[in-house]
This record gives structure tokens, sequence and C-alpha cells, in this order.
């Protein structure tokens, strides 16, 4: 009972910190990606208000459309809420719900699927040529995605993300394999989170949009929804591409003294926040310094990720 | 024993319109179709028993030189009966209204009949426990669905295929006559299964090698495994889509059971790894060319085809982890891998027989399946479209379906190989799991394909106004399976606990734990999914949002008099964006635009050569028609299968020249004959 | 824990494989010059982790001699100098770099196996030996892949870095006038390669070694 | 003066009546029976390029209508203008398209405003007209009134579609996600495989050539400086120039000089912002804002030093307005080098970055033939290896009286090309607007002729080089020394059509970025 109640008060904190920190990072981003452009970029809030003025408007929505279209925002949703509950924020303590990997991957495959699918519902040729470049990028992506976390996973032998960084028992990034996958896995959630060199969030340019291109139709609390669903992957992307490679600062168990516990989730909360500021620095970087990649050539890069995490996983078969 | 009697006295009832002409099948369509539902249902409950309960045998014939003719039923038989029987009820409700627009044809009566058999061998298959009442289930199950693929075999295109389907499954079939007859030859004439154990057991090493190559190429050529494969996106799309839903669900399947029964329960026998590992590739290159393939075609039941192919494949990897573990001493695990198999196998019958009814149901109403034609019939079959997406998702191994119960169990036992301290299943086996990964993906786009240029957007030459949602019959026969789906998703231990406890009575170590989904909170240190969890997390988020989208939107608008009926609901429905300009049906995306960056991105696979022309006078310039066609190259088939048959046709050629007429060539060949026999006795 | 230098060692190891692997994927002579500028540097490095090691101080020397010499005199000389030649991308890649990278992968999978029956697998060589093996082949197969005479230059230069490296990593080194002399044959060999270079774009008009065929008096 | 000889002799072989003045078009009457073979003897002999193809409607009872052709003929530095009569009764004519592939859309125009019909031309779709007013009403005729209004229907035109299964039409336009002008794309595709373009525009046409019938020529700069807001100082010019060489009048050196000034100052900014829109076509965030940025400080320079961004209201007929003097010029010249080294810097990070690179080069080749075949002008067409700049061939203004200056050309063909076309260009316009500024007389001589009564039933033609190419403008007055006949050819105008044989086999995603290294105007061609 007592452990249930913990549980649902844990899960509370963790969808209000979902809620507030996953629009201000996105507002970060911009901010700093802004800054480095040499403007001055959006507020850093400019994404509640735009959340909030979502929700005031009305839903203009296409005659071509079906049930899909309204449910794919919903499934998505669900799918992404529930693959970031599974990542461990701040402490490693064992979550008492599925965190499984694979669930997790598979997990993220749900709003592609199903937002593949609205965009080819409103009959327009932009969002069918978005869903058929997202299907053929996220075919490429997500082995990737899989085996690089595989191959810190795997010698630990506990598949649970939040048993991977206790498993590992050191600093991943520090040892080869480590350092390749988090490579690999970066050039991944760049690919997942629509970020250059992959994708091109800031166009609205009918002809390159992918992920873009897919929510065109939306409007209105459904459009708003889509923004926030995918502030939320990509906070967890971040979270657990910090986390797993660098697991440093997290509370390990919440057991001894009260003092020593408040001062350890003190100190995880600090490292968090550090990690996701560097994270915003590492992506807003990124996008100022690389242009979009011609469309196939993405196949190169997220095949040059492939084979990163390949000989990261010889290194971790061979056990060095 | 006496389900399994009514259930062959119904079939055969049902059967019986067929025989007296075409007029008296069309009239008798619906009730034949009705009792053979109800003779399927028999079958269920007979498999249900078996899967569950204590086995049975029983020796109805004794025959001379043959010996005891027994039929058996025990868990694994009981499994594949179940499914045949939930498969064959839903399939004949569909069929009752389904086989209408059939009516047409001249040999209409032929189908009802070759129905019944094909579902009674199938399930003689199964139940045998006799090698040659195996192979003779197995010859009348080859035979009646080579008639039920060629019922339209006025087009030669169709009788060719047909001959190449009875021509690939024939020379199975004789492999398996090899690797079942001889081991029961060496034990003595003893034709029973356990004369075959007996025999296999008494074996060299080379002669058993030679068995189990021979059974293995007979199971994968039914199973269609590549680069046996060949037939099956050919003869499935032609039959009749109840029949496809059949051959995909529960005839390919075969194949898996013949692997189950003769590989897998041998007892005494190690297996060498080298078993695991054939297995092992053979199903990944299944899996993935046959993905690719399917993303590739634009008609929808070859597309289902070429995924049962990647299904089939995903299942032999399972099976070849269960040996590689086997070899290896870890027997927990084996089990594990042998329940992903069968698991997968009952996952993938379900969701085919959902798409290829629905594959069916679209063609009974727009007479088309071509994927660059079709669109937009969500809107007038939502009901229809409903049950499809459930298929589709299933067809994608999305959470929480049961396709992806049955992936993630083979995910397990791949990533269990880590703990294998060899190097190569160590490294091979997480990349194994990362291009189970990418076919994971890639099937997603092709259930994406399949569903979205069927069900979204616009008709390209179809009108929507004759497409409204099938009748009661054929949507109860895809309920049913897309309910088995659902259930399965949220408690796939229904059939996993089962397939456990008869995986654990091969007698090889403790009976595997796949899945606990009721544990809340999570046992402490146990590794597992909780599909129920999952599942009521995924409601619980999708609750949430539903229900503030629905607040939002039924928001009074404070400016509109109360009265105002589209001030209630805040939604407006407008044209769908296209830049300014009028939407045509030509802008909705057809299926061979969905694939085109994969053709780029895997043109090794493919090797698309694009042919496109600029027409006219002033042709590259100011064009005045323009043409475009591509076509693709399928690997085995260019590269294996047509140099072989030329091959054969330049040898045969060559012996033909022998036959020159003149008869010194014939003493000349005679004598030679004579000399190299002398030779040869000597 | 691994000491610091451990890690550095190991870190440059993995650094240099990595700019193995994109030199493959790279179609533009720019970036495959960047790639061996970053290769060498981190060999430099890994070198002067060596000699922190084993406190050899003529590694010191070594690292900082090549570092400037390879990660800075000869990139920028070959750079000047492909500018000259007027090179633009390099167009005809025999293998699409998806592919070169899975054949990479596949070389890296063979220099694994070699250094195993090479250094016996319980050596913690191994890994070192592996990717400076590694490093070879794909340098070789560089070669092989590109038609481009200065890919070939290019191809020579990496294997060199890497049987430096392995030299390196493997001997803690020789001594420094070996390493040295290895030094000063490079530098001639890619002077009298450019020469040559020069000497065919004069006569043929063209680079290529693709349309380099037939044989001229 | 060979080249004068000759011409003089392929006149005389072929015309009814010629005139040959110096400074003015050579000009020539040909029967309608035989223009096409006039033509294509003007074209294998001169070695003529179609400059221009329009109509006149005479307004009286009896041959009304004729058909105007105007060619350059690069051998010599002056334009060749063939007049054809057409009888009442039989407006029709032999489509010069098979010989000049350009002259497609101004027989498709002529038709629609005219109703003058091409025979046996390859496309015999409408031009301007999209249901906006009825079929057989022609609104460049004189019995029309430009104040009518008429219901306006929403039409597309039909377009070749690609015959093959599962190919698909993409619609881009004529509204857009961005801020961009009306021009509608109908793209047939295959996924993302580019196959054929039909471009199609007049979605916003002002008849402007319409509404300056009657105005004098103070009245109709007003229409020709707001033709479209990238190219003012070029239209201006070139109707200044058509102007002029109907009054007969040259214009004062310091109104030449400073006249060379604003057209540079007009290229280097259009540049500036067609490096950058090129940068964002990769979404290469970076080269784009810092682009804009210096393109912003160039325009304040135009606003500080002639009163206005886009440099209206300076050039006149006769001469120019005003300008700020001597002093503040060499200040201006001083403000402008320091601008071009910065994008020299910015452009630096651009061309190193390999994906920059990557995307550019071999995207959207517009091979020679085509640029030559097509009639292609401007850095477009020079950076296919075609070297055609009205600034040499048919020098105007202080480009008559300047040193030589060189015109840079490539023969890469593709976007890169185009791309580093524009920065080659920037250092040859920065040395003009110096020697000009130099070159300024010092005394207070006149900045403006006046303009003399201009005869009645005189006409001039004027062509200027934009930062697009070349703009003509062909002017014709009636009895009272009011404009007749106004009809306008951009650059814009004959580059579009290159456009379709760029992007034919290039991926979807690439199509903006071809298009915009081309960075052609919308509003010129819906004049």
């Amino acid at each position: 009972m007592l452990t249930g109640i913990a549980f649902a008060i844990r899960l509370l904190i963790k969808i209000a910190a979902l809620a507030i920190l996953a629009p201000l990072i996105q507002g970060c981003i911009k901010q700093f990606k802004g800054r480095l452009q040499g403007r001055h970029g959006p507020r850093l809030l400019q994404p509640f208000f735009d959340l909030i003025k979502y929700a005031r408007k009305e839903q203009v929505i296409s005659r071509e459309t079906s049930w899909v279209f309204s449910a794919a925002p919903l499934f998505s949703f669900a799918a992404v809420l529930t693959a970031a509950l599974m990542v461990p924020w701040v402490d490693r303590s064992p979550w008492p719900f599925p965190a499984d990997l694979i669930l997790f991957v598979y997990l993220l495959a749900i709003p592609r699927f199903m937002m593949a699918l609205a965009g080819l519902d409103a009959a327009g040729s932009f969002g069918g040529m978005a869903s058929s470049r997202e299907s053929a990028v996220s075919a490429l992506a997500e082995p990737v995605l899989l085996l690089s976390l595989l191959t810190i996973a795997l010698p630990g032998g506990s598949l649970h993300l939040e048993a991977i960084p206790v498993a590992a028992n050191s600093l991943p990034l520090a040892a080869r394999a480590g350092g390749l996958a988090a490579i690999a896995f970066y050039c991944v959630v760049l690919a997942e989170i629509g970020r250059i060199p992959v994708d091109n969030p800031d166009t609205h340019l009918e002809l390159t949009m992918i992920h873009e291109g897919m929510i065109l139709e939306y409007s209105g609390p459904l459009l708003g929804l889509l923004h926030f669903t995918h502030w939320i992957k990509q906070i967890t992307l971040l979270v657990l591409l910090f986390n797993v490679f660098i697991p440093i600062g997290m509370m390990v168990e919440s057991t001894g003294a009260w003092t020593a516990i408040i001062f350890s989730a003190l100190i995880a909360v600090v490292t968090f926040l550090a990690k996701m500021i560097t994270a915003i620095a590492l992506l807003a970087i990124t996008e100022t310094w690389l242009a979009k990649l011609r469309l196939f050539q993405m196949m190169d890069l997220l095949g040059f990720a492939f084979v990163l995490s390949i000989t990261a996983l010889l290194f971790v078969a061979t056990g060095v | 024993m006496i389900l399994i009697s009514i259930a062959c006295v119904l079939l055969f009832a049902g059967s019986i319109s067929g025989l007296f002409g075409r007029s008296f099948a069309i009239s008798g369509r619906r009730t034949g179709a009705i009792l053979q539902a109800i003779g399927c249902l028999a079958l269920t409950i007979a498999g249900y028993q078996g899967l569950n309960g204590p086995g049975w045998e029983s020796v109805p014939i004794v025959l001379p030189h043959l010996g005891a003719i027994a039929i058996g039923m025990d868990r694994l038989t009981g499994l594949f009966i179940m499914l045949l029987g939930i498969m064959g009820f839903s399939t004949s409700l569909f069929a009752s209204s389904y086989l209408e627009h059939l009516e047409q044809r001249w040999n209409f009566h032929w189908l009802p009949i070759l129905y019944g058999i094909f579902i009674c061998s199938m399930s003689g298959v199964f139940l045998a426990r006799h090698t040659i009442l195996f192979l003779f289930f197995w010859e009348m199950m080859a035979l009646s669905s080579f008639g039920l693929v060629i019922l339209e075999s006025w087009q030669e295109r169709n009788r060719r295929t047909g001959f190449m389907y009875l021509a690939i499954t024939h020379l199975g079939a004789a492999l398996l006559f090899l690797g079942l007859l001889w081991p029961c030859a060496k034990a003595g004439l003893d034709f029973t299964f356990s004369g075959w154990l007996v025999g296999i057991v008494s074996m060299s090493v080379k002669a058993r090698f030679i068995v189990f190559s021979a059974l293995l190429l007979g199971f994968a050529a039914k199973a269609g495994l590549v680069p046996l494969h060949v037939w099956l996106p050919r003869a499935h799309p032609q039959a009749p889509a109840h029949v496809s839903a059949l051959m995909s669900g529960i005839m390919i399947k075969t194949g898996v059971y013949g692997m189950m029964r003769f590989f897998v329960t041998v007892s005494p026998l190690p297996m060498p790894a080298m078993w695991g590992w054939l297995l092992l590739f053979a199903g990944l290159a299944s899996a993935l060319l046959g993905v690719l393939y399917a993303l590739n075609e634009r008609e929808i039941k070859a597309l289902f085809a070429y995924s049962s192919i990647e299904n089939i494949g995903i299942i032999f990897m399972a099976l070849g982890m269960g040996l590689l573990f086997r070899s290896e001493g870890r027997y927990a695990l084996a089990n594990l891998a042998f329940v992903a198999a069968l698991l997968h196998s009952a996952n993938h019958a379900l969701f085919k027989g959902i798409l290829f009814m629905g594959a069916g149901a679209i063609q009974y109403r727009t007479h088309t399946l071509n994927l660059d034609e079709l669109g937009g019939l969500a809107r007038g079959m939502p009901i229809l479209s409903i049950m499809f997406f459930v298929g589709a998702v299933a067809m994608s191994g999305l959470p929480p379906s049961n396709g992806f119960m049955g992936e993630w169990l083979l995910y397990r036992s791949l990533i269990a190989g880590f703990s294998v301290s060899h190097l190569s299943w160590k490294l091979f086996l997480p990349l194994i799991a990362a291009l189970l990964a990418l076919t994971g993906a890639l099937a997603a786009a092709a259930a994406v394909k399949s569903f979205g240029c069927a069900f979204l957007g616009r008709a390209k030459k179809v009108d929507l106004h004759i497409a409204p949602d099938p009748d009661n019959y054929m949507l109860s026969g895809l309920g049913l399976p897309a309910f088995c789906c659902l259930l399965l998703g949220f408690f796939p231990e229904l059939f996993s606990q089962p397939i456990a406890k008869m995986i654990a009575e091969f007698g090889y170590g403790p009976m595997p734990q796949p899945h606990a989904s009721l544990m809340w909170p999570r046992i402490a240190g146990t590794e597992g999914l909780q599909p129920l969890l999952i599942a009521s997390l995924l409601t619980v988020g999708l609750l949430a949002a539903w229900v503030v989208l629905k607040r939002l939107s039924y928001r009074k608008d404070k400016y509109a008099a109360p009265t105002d009926i589209s001030s209630i609901e805040a939604i407006r429905i407008v044209d769908t964006w296209n830049c300014g300009t009028p939407l045509t049906e030509r802008m909705s995306y057809t299926g061979s635009s969905f694939s085109e960056p994969f053709l780029v991105n895997f043109a090794l696979m493919f090797s698309p050569r694009r042919n496109f022309r600029a027409l006219g006078s002033l042709a590259p310039l100011l064009p005045t028609r323009l043409t475009y066609a591509i076509r693709v190259s399928k690997v085995f088939e260019d590269y294996m299968y047509r140099p072989a048959i030329a091959g054969i046709l330049a040898i045969s050629h060559s012996f033909q020249r022998l036959q020159a007429g003149s008869l010194q060539g014939y003493l000349s060949l005679m004598f030679f004959a004579l000399i190299v026999l002398l030779i040869a006795a000597k | 824990m691994m000491h610091w230098n451990d890690t550095l060692i190991s870190w440059m190891g993995a650094f240099v494989l990595l700019t193995g692997f994109m030199t493959v994927v790279f179609r533009r002579f720019g970036n495959v010059l960047g790639c061996y500028r970053l290769q060498s540097i981190g060999f430099a490095l890994a070198t002067a982790a060596v000699g922190l090691d084993l406190g050899e101080p003529h590694l010191y020397a070594l690292a900082v001699l090549s570092g400037v010499i390879k990660g800075y005199l000869v990139p920028n000389w070959i750079g000047g100098f492909a500018r000259r030649l007027g090179s633009r991308a390099e167009e005809k890649m025999a293998v699409s770099p998806a592919v070169s990278l899975f054949i990479a992968g596949g070389l890296l999978l063979a220099a694994h196996i070699i250094s195993r029956t090479a250094v016996g697998s319980a050596s913690a060589k191994v890994d070192d030996l592996m990717i400076a093996l590694a490093l070879l082949l794909i340098g070789f197969f560089f070669m092989v892949s590109r038609s481009h005479v200065l890919s070939h230059m290019m191809g020579i230069l990496f294997m060199e870095n890497a049987v430096t490296g392995a030299v390196v990593m493997l001997s803690s080194g020789l001594p420094l006038i070996v390493d040295l002399g290895i030094l000063f044959d490079v530098l001639v060999g890619i002077l009298v390669m450019s020469i040559l270079v020069f000497r065919i774009q004069g006569a043929f008009d063209s680079v290529d070694t693709s349309e380099l065929t037939t044989l001229h008096g | 003066m060979t080249h004068f000889n000759a011409v003089e002799g392929f006149l005389s072989i072929w015309t009814i009546d010629y005139h040959i003045e110096n400074d003015r078009p050579f000009f020539g009457r040909v029967e309608r029976d035989r223009l096409f073979c006039c033509l294509e003897s003007a074209k294998s002999e001169l070695g003529a390029r179609l400059s221009m193809l329009t109509a006149r409607d005479y307004g009286r009872m009896n041959d009304r209508f004729s058909l105007l052709v105007i060619l350059d003929i690069p051998a010599t530095t002056s334009y060749l203008a063939i007049e054809t009569p057409l009888p009442d009764d039989n407006l029709t004519y032999r489509s010069l398209t098979p010989l000049f592939p350009n002259a497609s859309w101004p027989e498709r125009e002529i038709r629609d405003m005219f109703g003058i019909t091409a025979c046996d031309t390859p496309d015999t779709r409408p031009f301007i007209r999209k249901g906006a007013w009825p079929a057989d009403l022609f609104p460049l005729r004189k019995d029309i009134s430009p104040h009518r209004a008429y219901p306006i229907e929403r039409v597309l035109l039909p377009t070749t579609v690609v015959e093959g299964e599962g190919v698909i039409e993409v619609p881009v336009g004529p509204i857009h996600a961005g801020i961009i002008e009306p021009g509608h794309f109908r793209i047939q595709v295959i996924g993302d495989t580019l196959l054929s373009l039909d471009a199609q525009f007049a979605f916003c046409h002002r008849g402007i050539e319409k509404l300056a019938e009657g105005r004098d020529p103070l009245g109709a700069l007003l229409l020709a400086e707001r033709q479209c807001g990238t190219c003012s100082v070029s239209n201006t010019l070139s109707f200044c120039l058509a102007v002029e060489n109907a009054a007969g009048i040259s214009v004062p050196p310091r109104a030449a000089y400073i006249r060379v000034i604003l057209a540079e100052l007009e290229r280097l900014y259009n540049h500036v912002n067609d490096i950058a829109a090129i940068a964002a076509g990769i979404g290469m965030a970076f080269v784009t804002q810092q682009g804009l940025v210096l393109k912003e400080e160039l325009q304040r320079i135009n606003a500080g030093f002639f009163g206005h961004r886009f440099l209206r209201n300076v050039v006149i007929p006769g001469g120019i307005r005003s300008y700020p003097g001597i002093d503040p010029l060499n200040e201006m010249v001083e403000l402008l080098a320091p601008i071009v080294r910065r994008l020299d810097s910015i452009v630096a990070v651009a061309i190193g970055n390999s994906i920059f690179q990557d995307r550019l080069e071999n995207t959207g080749i517009l091979t020679r033939s085509n640029a030559n075949e097509l009639g292609g002008v401007g850095p477009a067409a020079r950076a296919s290896g075609v070297s055609i700049d009205t600034r040499c061939d048919h020098p105007y203004d202080g480009y008559r009286i300047l040193p030589g200056f060189d015109i840079p050309t490539r023969h890469e063909c593709d976007v890169m090309a185009r791309f580093r076309m524009r920065l080659d260009e920037i250092p040859t316009t920065l040395a003009l607007i110096e020697a000009a500024v130099k070159s300024l007389p010092v005394v207070s001589s006149p900045i403006a002729a006046t303009i003399p009564i201009i005869a009645p039933g005189s006409w001039g033609f004027g062509a200027t080089e934009s930062a697009r190419g070349e703009n003509c403008v062909f002017i014709a007055f009636d009895a009272h020394g009011r404009i007749d006949r106004y009809a306008v050819r951009t650059a814009s105008y004959l580059n579009w059509p290159l456009i379709p044989t760029t992007v034919r086999g290039n991926i979807l995603p690439d199509f903006p970025l071809i298009n915009k290294s081309f960075e052609l105007c919308y509003a010129d061609v819906d004049r």
C-alpha cells in the first residue's frame, strides 16, 4: 500500500516535471539557437504561450479525413507519455513499472506509425510525402536506437532502463564502446526529434518538411497536443542520452539518513539541470553548425551511426 | 475425437452444396458456409481441449503392411487445431457473404468442396500420428489448395502460377517422403511417428543430416522460407480472400508444425548448433527480404503474402534460437524461444487472417486491390477500417497488440544469447536483434502503406459511394480475429501459458515464464513485461488527452448566440490545405510513391530500373507527352530461379539433340550404354 | 576504475577508428583531408598518452613532431595542392557510402579475428592491434574504392598512420630515429607523388585513374 | 561594320521596308507568310536570339493588328525589330516556338491579350487568363476599357500528366506557406523523385501594360517603378531608355554615371539576398540570417543616400531626379567595402561546410544547350557558360563610357555555379560603382535632359541588365505624345521556363533550392 502511494506520488511529480520542462527546453533551444545565429530568438516561455493559444483556438478539420485523423494525436500522446515515464530522470531506484528497453523503442514507434497514417489521411500530397519520408527515416533509425542502447545494457544483463547505469557501474562514455554508442545514439536522437541535419524544424517550405508535413492539417487543441507530444519525446530522448551514457549524480537508493537523502536528491536535481543545459547547447550548436542533409543521404548518416554501434558492440562483446 | 468427427461431418455437409452443380451451390452458399463454420467451431473446442487438457490417441484403422493408422491429439496439435478452428470459423462466416461476388464463375461449385477438403486435410496433418497418413493429408492439403489457387484458370498467368505452386509443393513433398519414410524403413517399416523416432536414433550422423536437411527443405518450402518462397506471393493473392487467409494463416504454419514436431520434440538427439544458425539466418533473410518486397508491392494481397514470408522468417528465427540454446544446453532459454515461435505463429495467423479478409472485403466492394487506385475507404467503411487497423497494428508489432508480445519474446531470447560466452553469439545475436528492429520498422511502413493507401486519403479510380461497410457476416468474420488480437495483446498468457506447459512437457528444463501480466507493482528483480499495465497506462493517457480535448472543443464561443449550434462545437470542416488549389485525386499519395524512398535507400536490393521519357517534337524543352515506368528486380527469382530454369531447359535441349531419329544414332547410344554398364558391373 | 591515461588511450583508439569510418562515408576531398587531420592528432595524443604511461620521453617528442607534421603541415600542403588541381567532389565512388560503411565494419571484424589469432585473445593488446589493423585495411579499401589520384595518396597516408600507430601501441615505439625515418619517408613520398600527380594531370587532363586505362607511350 | 552590312543585307532581302538609324534598333516590316522563314534565316545567318515577342493594336479600321518581334543580334550592339502586319480577317500566324522555344509563353500571352493565334504551337493553354474574364474578351485591344471589373473564378490550367502507375501530382502555390509571390507549380513525382514541373503564373496580373496606355511618360514612370520591388531601378531604367530612344535624346554624363551606380547598387543587394536565400533553401540558418543582415544594411545605405530602400524616385526619363553629391558617394563606396568583406567571411563558412557543398553541387543542372535554346539570360545563363550580359552586349548610359569590365562565366551549370556566379559578380559591381563615382564630373552640368515633345507614332526600345538578366521595354507613342503601347519583357519572364528543364530527375526537396538559385521574380511575369 505504501509503495503504491509512493509510486503514485513519484508518477505525479514526474508528470508535473514533464509538463513544465518539456516546453521550457524547447523554448531554451529556440532562444539559444537564435542567439547563435545573431537573432534575439523567441522568449523562453513562448512554447507555453503557444500551448495556451492552441488550446483556445477552434479546430479546423479537413473534410477528407476519417477517424484516424482525430485518433492519431491521442494515441501518439499516450504512447510518448508512457515511454517518457519509463525513463529515469534523477533517481535510479527501481521503478515499479515495465521500463523495458525494447518496449521503450516500440512505444516510440507508435507515434511514428500513427502520424504517418494521419499524414496520409488528409489526401493532400504534402502529408503523404512527409509520411513516406518519416517511415523511411525511422526504419533506418530504429535499429540504431535499439543497438546503441543494447551495447550499454547487455553487459549488465538487464534490459530495464533504470538498471542500465547501475549495471554499467561506471561512466559508459569513458569506455570506447560507450563513446561510440553515444555518438550513434545522438545521431538517432537528431533523426527522431526531427532536427537538422535530418529535418528542419523551423521550415514550412512545402516540399522539404518531414515532421511539419505530417501535422500540416492539424489546428487548435490537437495541434497543441501534437507539439506537446513532440516536446516530451525530445526531452525524453535527451534525458536518456545523458542518463545512460553519463549517469553521474543520479540518486541511487532512498535509504539511509533523512538529510543524506535530501542532499543526494539536491545533487541529483542540480546535475540533472546541468545535463539539460548541456543538451540544449549541444542541440543548438549542432543545428547552427550543420545544414540539412540531402534526403537520401540520411541513409549515410544513419548507416554511419549503425556501424558505430556495431563497433561498440564488438568492443562490448570482446569485453574491453 | 467425437468433436473432430462432428467437425469433419459438418465440413463435408457444408461442401455438399457444391456436389450438385453451380446453381445449387449458389442457393446453398450461406447454409453451407454456416455449416462449415459450426464444424470449425467444433474444431476450436477440440483444439482448446487438446491445448489445455490431456491428449488422446486413437487408431481408427489398421492396414496391412502399414500398421496402425493412428491419429492423436496433444498440446501442439491442439494449438494448431484451435487456430485452424478459429480462423476456419471466421473465414467461413466471412465466406458466406463474400462468395457472392464469385458466383458468376462457372466453377463456383468447386469452391465449397475444395474448401471443405482443405480444412479437413489441414486438421488431418495436425492430427496424424502416422507418417503415411501425414503425407496423405499433406498431399490432400496441397492438392485442394492448388485447386483453390487455380479457380480462375482461364488466364494463362494464373495457370502458370498454379503449376509453379504445384511444382514447388511437390518438390517439398518428395523431400518429406524421403525424410519421413527413410527412418521408418530403418526402423523395420514401422510407419508411426514413434517408429520414425526409433529409426532416426539408429541412423548414422551423415544419414541423419540428410534426413533433417530433407525435412527442413520440405517444411521450409511449405512455409515459404527464403529462398523457397517464390510460389507464395503469387499463389496467395490469386486464391479467394478467405482461402488466402487460411493459406497464409494456417497452411504455411504446417511447416512450422512439422519443424516443431520433427525437429524440436525428437528428444534424445543433440542437434548441432549449425541447424540453429542455419534457421536463424534463413529466417533473418526471409524477414528482411519479405518485408522489403512487401513494401514494394502495389497489390494489397501480394503485399500481405510477402509479409507472411517476413513473419515466417521471424518464426524460424525463434525456432533457430531454440535449437541454438539447446545445442548449448540452455534449455530454459530454448523453451522461451520455442514459446516465442509458437506464440508468433498464433499471432500471425490471427492478424494475417484479418488483413487478408479485409483485403477481400475491399475487393468485394471496389473490385480492385491496387493500392495506387484505392484510397479514402475509411469514411465509407469505418468498422472495417477499425478492424483492419487492428490487424495493421499487430502486423507492425506495436504494443499493446499481440504482434508485439510475440516479437518481444524473440527479442528476449536473442538478447539472452549474450550471456553465452561465444564471441559469435555475443556479436551476432544483438546484431540480429537490431536487424529484427529494422524488420519491425519496415513492417510498420508496409502496414502504413497498406492501411493508409487503401483507407485514407482519396480514391484514385474507385467510386466510394458504392463502398459502404460490408454486411454483418463479413464483419463478424473479421471481428473475431481482431478481438483475439487485442485479447492476446492484453492477456498473452492465455496462449503463452498453455504453450509454455506444452514446451515443458517436452521434457527439457523448467517451464518458461514468458509473461507476467498482472504483477502490480513489479516484483523486485524480475525482468518482464506487464502487458495489461502498459495497456492501462496507454489507455489512461489516451483518455486524459481525449477528455481535455473534448472540453476544449465543446467550449462555447462567447461571441456567438447561444442558439447557434456551430458555436457549441468549435470545429470547422474545411478543404484540405492544397496551396489554394482544388484537391484532385491525383494528389493523394499512392502506394508506389509511398515506397519510393525505400527503393532508393535499398537500391542495392531492388536495383530499380527507371524509364522516364519526354516525348514530342520539342521534347526535352517543351514535351507534349511524358511516360514513366519502373522495374524492380527480385533477387532470388532473377539470379537463382531464372538461371536455373534456363539451365535445365538448355540441358534438356541438349538431350533432345540425342533424339536425332537416325537408327545409327540410337544404336551407338545403346552400344555406349552397354559398354558403360559392363565396366560398371565389373 | 581505469587510470585516466588508460581512458585517454582507449578514447583515442575509438576516436581514430571513428575517423577511419568517416573517411569512407565522405565523397568530398576536403572532408577526407579533415578526417586525416583528426586521425593524425588522435594518434599523436595516443602516442603521448602511451609515453606518459611508460615514462618514455622520446614518445612525447614523436607525438609533438607527428602531430605538427601530420596534423598540420601535410594536410595543409595537400589541401593547397588539391585546390591547385581544382578537384571537386569525388563523384566516382565505386561503392556507395552506405555499402562502404558496412564493408568497413566487416574489415573491422576481420581485423579483430586476425589480431586475436596473432596476439592471443587474452592479451590486452588485442583491441589496439585490431584498431590499427582495421585502419590499415580501411585505408587500403579507401584506395580501392576511389578513382581519384589524390584519394590514392590519402589512402597511403592512412595506411602509414595505421602502421605507425600499431608500432607505438604495441611495442611502445621504436627508437626515435626509426620513427623519424618513417616520418621523413612519408614526406618524401608525398613530395614525389605530388609531382607525379601534376605530371599526370598535365599529360592526361585528368587525375581520375579510372580513365587511365590505356597505356601511353 | 561587316556585321552591320550583313544585317542590312538581310533586311533588304526579307522586308517590305526597313529603317536603319544610329542608336536605334534596326527596323523592318515583314509579310506574315514570310515571317517564319525570315526569322529562321535570321537565326541561322545572324545568330539572332529572340528578345521580345509582342503585338500591337493600332486601333484603326484596317491593318489593325501587327506582330512585333525584337531580336538580339549578338554580333552587333543593336537589336533588330521586325513588325508583321496581320490581316484583319485572319488573326493567325505560324508559331515561332519550333524556332525559338522561348516564344511559347509570349505566343500564349498574345493569344490571351490580343486574340492573335499562333498555329501549330505545342502548348495551346491560356497563359494570363485564368477564368477571370471571358474567353472572347482580349484586354489589350483598344476597345476594352481597363476599368471594367469581371467576376473572378478560381481556375487552374490543365497540365501534362506523366503516364505511369503511381505517379502523383504535387501542387505548390499559388498560395504558399511563406511570404512568397503567387506562382503555381504543378509537379509530377513518384515518391520523392521529380519527374516534371509545370509552372503557371499570372495569378495576380495587374494589367500594367494596359494601365500605361494613354499616360504621358512621367505618368507611366510610376507604373514602371512599381512593377516589381527588386528590379525597380532596372525596370525604370529600361523604360527611360525606351522613352529617350523614342525621343531621340541622350542623358547628360552625370546622370549616366549615377544610373550605373543605382543599377549596380540594386544588383549588389539582390545578389546578397540571393546568397542568403540559397543558404535558407538548405536550412543553413546562420548564413541566412547574417546574409539578410547585410542585405538590410545595403538597403539602408540605399535609403540613406538615395532616399528609398528600393532606389525608387531617382531615375526619370531624360536623366535622374537628384543625387547626394560626390562626397557622400565617396563615403558610400567606403561603406560598401566592409560589407562585402563580411559577406566573404560569411560565405566562406557556407562553402567550407561539406553538407552545403553536397547539397549544391550537381543539383539542378542547367545545361548550356538548354540555356541557349531557351534564351536564358543573366547570372543563371552565365553560370552555364553562356556569356551574355546587356551591359557589354548592348551598353547603355554609363556602361558605354566606363572602362571595360569583365563578365565572369562558369561552366559547372549547377546550383553551386549559380551561387558562386553571384559572388563572382560582386567585385565587378563594386569596381563599377567605384569607377562611376570617380568619373563623376564635378562641374555642375544638368542631371536631366528635357524630354522634347515626342513625334507622333514614334517608338523606342530600351534594355538593361538587372540582377536577373536582360530587362526590355518597348514603347510606342500615339499622335498626342501619349503612350500607345507599353510592352515589358523581363529577365524572369525568359528564365522561368529554364527551371522545368533544370529540375527534372532531381529529388523533390531540392526543388526549392534550385528555384532559389534562380531567385526569379513573379511580379515581373504578373505585370
